[in-house]
């Protein structure tokens, strides 16, 4: 059963210097207030996996807790690129960055297979792409009934994973609505999950069939109003948008980006005061 | 009566008249799903937009400026996981129109948007595949929507990321790939098809005012031009109010004008 | 896009003598209605699939439609034994069935293949039992990383998928909740697929992330209101268990058998009298 | 205080007994799904419900006739596909105990639900697999319950549908089975559980009144007892009359007796 804890006690009971971890949401309910706590204990070689890292995941880069990262695209949605990735990858800044690169439907088959209990999923896929040259993990495999070849991803199974939701109620059951990802693929493929929400309720009261994830498959569940911004919780409070434009320009330099990061996320109070600019999420933190 | 229009706009509304109505269109961010709306608010009210963070049958009144807007979410018909849009949408070939985007080009609509320069030191470092290798393996056609430059429309990829028509004519067929691969490349000079039999991409239409000159001198490779050579039809009135109305809307939601 | 038409002409152009029919539901929503409407039309040669074949396999294998059967668990739940499918089995009455028999996990990954458009799932499972023995298309096949076992299943793609569904609206979009079983998975497994409903709505306005079947997969939706009697619809009426419990005796005799299918689904409004002696069903037909 | 108590009644209690608290245990209909309730509304008030329908977390006040009655959706955490049922929470790894019937078994405790006779031309056609055989495969532990005579008990299965311990110890590790297989056979006569070594089912608990000579006389082997052979305890009064009213609201319900 979940236990409720506070958000830096949870990162620090259950992330490990080393581990894999899957900070999961899909331009919704992106883990920001996790990703920052990970970064204020100063994790080391973390593995980061994840469909799509972004802002939260440049972030972290930038401030050297991975040393590798498994992936199927980063950027910053709209804008461009995500240059502490870049300069990661292209100039080794802060350190060295392995990367393990699939395609979002090889990532899906690697945390279904995870989630599944399986060493492997398949999937029709990079054919006559170059994916397979720089990843020996994609191999193929054969139909045993139409001889046909098919893609063979290994299954993913983070040590921790780490996603945002709605609410949760006192026992630890999450509800996630919307736009949910891969994040329930990803809690049920490893072997931790912490989960921050906006809010701790009485009741669920889920709509039927919906997206929950049962208090026993969760380890922490912390509150954190606002945990997704400046991404967004649908019923709560909207993407962030400029901030997210802002971002290319903070990130450009590693100088500004230190300073920023110095400012909002390792400050005292940071990530707090870095919210409260923003009226949407200031009326909830 | 017509309108002045820019490049980019006769871009859009070129890519927008692709798509017919009722079908059902996986739309990539960017220039794909700005035209992809603009058809849904013009010619193809019916159109079925599904976007790869989950959202089936999303009808967004100002454009995303990511992949997961919860403008999309709340217009939808419905919103399922990311794992079910790749398995039982695309995958289980339910998707007429894949509509990408890309940063590099060759001539068989081969793709690129993963590194510019060599993978483990390269040059630009892209964000990578995200869906697109197997929108391009699986959806029943394909378009691309990009500017025509000499970086973008390369003899050669630096890497390829999504197959289009592989090596040519018969490759994607002999290779196993169930979708019908790309049907058109249209970008800000004219529209490009792939020849029937070579798969080559082929100049089929030509925006107005733009020479073969000049297309000619931004393609990395002797580019063809068909026989039957059409001049791309203006854009009408309407659909460049449309078009700079969903503009409009989307930069006074996102403070930005769009992508 | 479904066309909304009547049930009996659905029937009549969408499923042919020799096709391969999967009417699903899983306790909840089974397609008693177009099961009725199949028997009444007299369709031949059926090769019927379904997990969990009840009272409704039941009367069209007595009535003769099928000829083949592929299934995982065929019983009168909470009941006992199905006796029409056993008298097919056992004695050949009213004609020989031929049976493909898998589990239901092995079910599940033949449909979720089917709608993936992969020729086969892969499972953990069957080690060790005879159901291979019996059934040549349980296969095994080598994880490429692992090199561990796994029992491989080829994709289930039926010409026809037949499930019912709480409601839909007037362009033919359907909405399902509450037990939805593999439904989904069957029609977008299958090459066409008739949806019966409660009731036909202006607007469904479904819950975040429901089980909805869009328009364009599906072929016709039909107005059934009770269709899924004496199974049930979750919001509109109860599992009839006394019937249920009524059904094994009226199934144990061949004669008693056919004088209840004449007068209750051969018979002009054979169903309608059937359903207006239940005065839950009675309100709504 | 102690109350009169049928055979079936001791077994259904000696088979809720098993369940700890906060574990998450699969039910089958029948006999395991009135056990579990049982649990659940006695000892183990947190215990988690998953049914093969969907329902995760069901609390049915009243028992269900079918294995997708209607209480078990509108009492349950939340309810999920059949097909995600099997996949992510059975073969996932995530279920503590599955509980399961039997038309047969076997001194390794495997399962025959398929035929009675030969496979071709049964005598009598059983419903078949059902979840049965990845419920055996993958869960942590198994609990089987049944009706102890000749007919149950048998030498050789006619048809191995779930495999137990399969040729006895050692088996499920060698045949990479992920769960541990059956821990104990609940039967109306007693408890009888797998040898530590050779796995094969062994009487360890006796319920009261009844003699070694009665159980070998309806057992289909030579059974083995334990030395350290033990009396069931008789059902409390509070598990009788928590039974008792169970069966009661349900037969209200159903119309029938429950099975």
């Amino acid at each position: 059963m979940a236990r409720i804890l506070p958000l830096a006690d949870a990162v620090a009971e259950l992330i490990h210097d080393g581990d894999q971890v899957a900070c999961e949401g899909f331009t919704h309910l992106i883990p920001f207030a996790a990703g920052h706590e990970i970064i204020r204990q100063q994790k080391k070689k973390l593995t980061l996996v994840r469909m799509t890292p972004d802002l939260i995941y440049d972030q972290m880069i930038g401030m050297g807790v991975a040393d590798k990262l498994v992936f199927s695209w980063g950027g910053n949605p709209g804008v461009g690129s995500l240059h502490r990735l870049r300069d990661a990858i292209e100039r080794q800044w802060p350190s060295s960055l392995m990367v393990e690169e699939l395609s979002h439907a090889g990532i899906v088959q690697g945390y279904t297979a995870g989630a599944a209990g399986l060493p492997f999923g398949i999937l029709r896929g990079f054919t006559g792409t170059d994916l397979p040259k720089v990843n020996a993990r994609i191999k193929s495999i054969t139909c045993p009934f139409t001889g046909e070849s098919l893609a063979a991803i290994p299954a993913i199974r983070p040590d921790v994973a780490v996603v945002h939701a709605q609410k949760a109620d006192r026992v630890g059951n999450v509800l996630v609505w919307g736009i949910i990802g891969v994040q329930k693929e990803a809690v049920l493929a490893s072997k931790r999950a912490i989960v921050t929400v906006e809010e701790i309720v009485d009741r669920l009261d889920p709509p039927p069939n919906a997206c929950v994830l049962p208090s026993w498959v969760v380890s922490a569940v912390c509150l954190a109003p606002g945990g997704a911004y400046p991404s967004y919780a649908q019923g709560y409070y909207d993407r962030d948008n400029r901030f997210y434009q802002l971002w290319d320009q903070i990130s450009r330099s590693r100088e500004e980006f230190l300073r920023w990061m110095k400012l909002n996320v390792l400050a005292e109070s940071g990530r707090l005061n870095f919210m409260e600019k923003f009226s949407n999420i200031g009326r909830m933190a | 009566m017509t309108m002045d229009y820019s490049a980019d706009e006769i871009m859009t509304v070129s890519a927008a008249r692709m798509l017919r109505n009722r079908t059902v269109c996986f739309v990539g961010i960017g220039l794909p799903s700005k035209a992809a709306n603009l058809a849904r608010l013009t010619h193809a009210p019916e159109l079925v937009l599904i976007y790869e963070s989950g959202p089936i049958g999303a009808k967004p009144f100002i454009l995303p400026l990511s992949i997961g807007d919860g403008e999309l979410c709340t217009t939808a018909d419905t919103t399922v996981s990311t794992a079910e849009i790749f398995t039982f949408w695309l995958q289980g070939g339910k998707i007429d129109v894949g509509f990408l985007g890309a940063a590099q080009i060759d001539r068989f609509a081969n793709i690129n948007t993963t590194v510019i320069g060599d993978y483990d030191r390269p040059v630009v470092r892209l964000p990578g595949a995200g869906g697109a290798p197997e929108i391009a393996g699986s959806a029943g056609e394909v378009f691309i929507v990009l500017r025509q430059t000499l970086k973008t429309f390369v003899e050669r990829l630096d890497f390829v990321t999504s197959v289009g028509h592989g090596e040519g004519g018969g490759y994607r067929r002999r290779n196993g790939l169930t979708g019908g691969g790309p049907a058109a490349v249209i970008t800000d000079l004219g529209i490009l098809r792939p020849d029937p039999s070579s798969k080559e991409l082929t100049l089929t239409s030509i925006h107005p005012g733009v020479t073969i000159h000049e297309i000619r001198a931004v393609t990395g490779w002797l580019l063809r031009v068909s026989s039957n050579l059409e001049i791309t039809p203006t854009p009408t009135s309407e659909e460049l109010s449309v078009l700079r109305d969903l503009e409009q809307r989307t930069a006074a939601a996102h403070g930005v004008t769009s992508v």
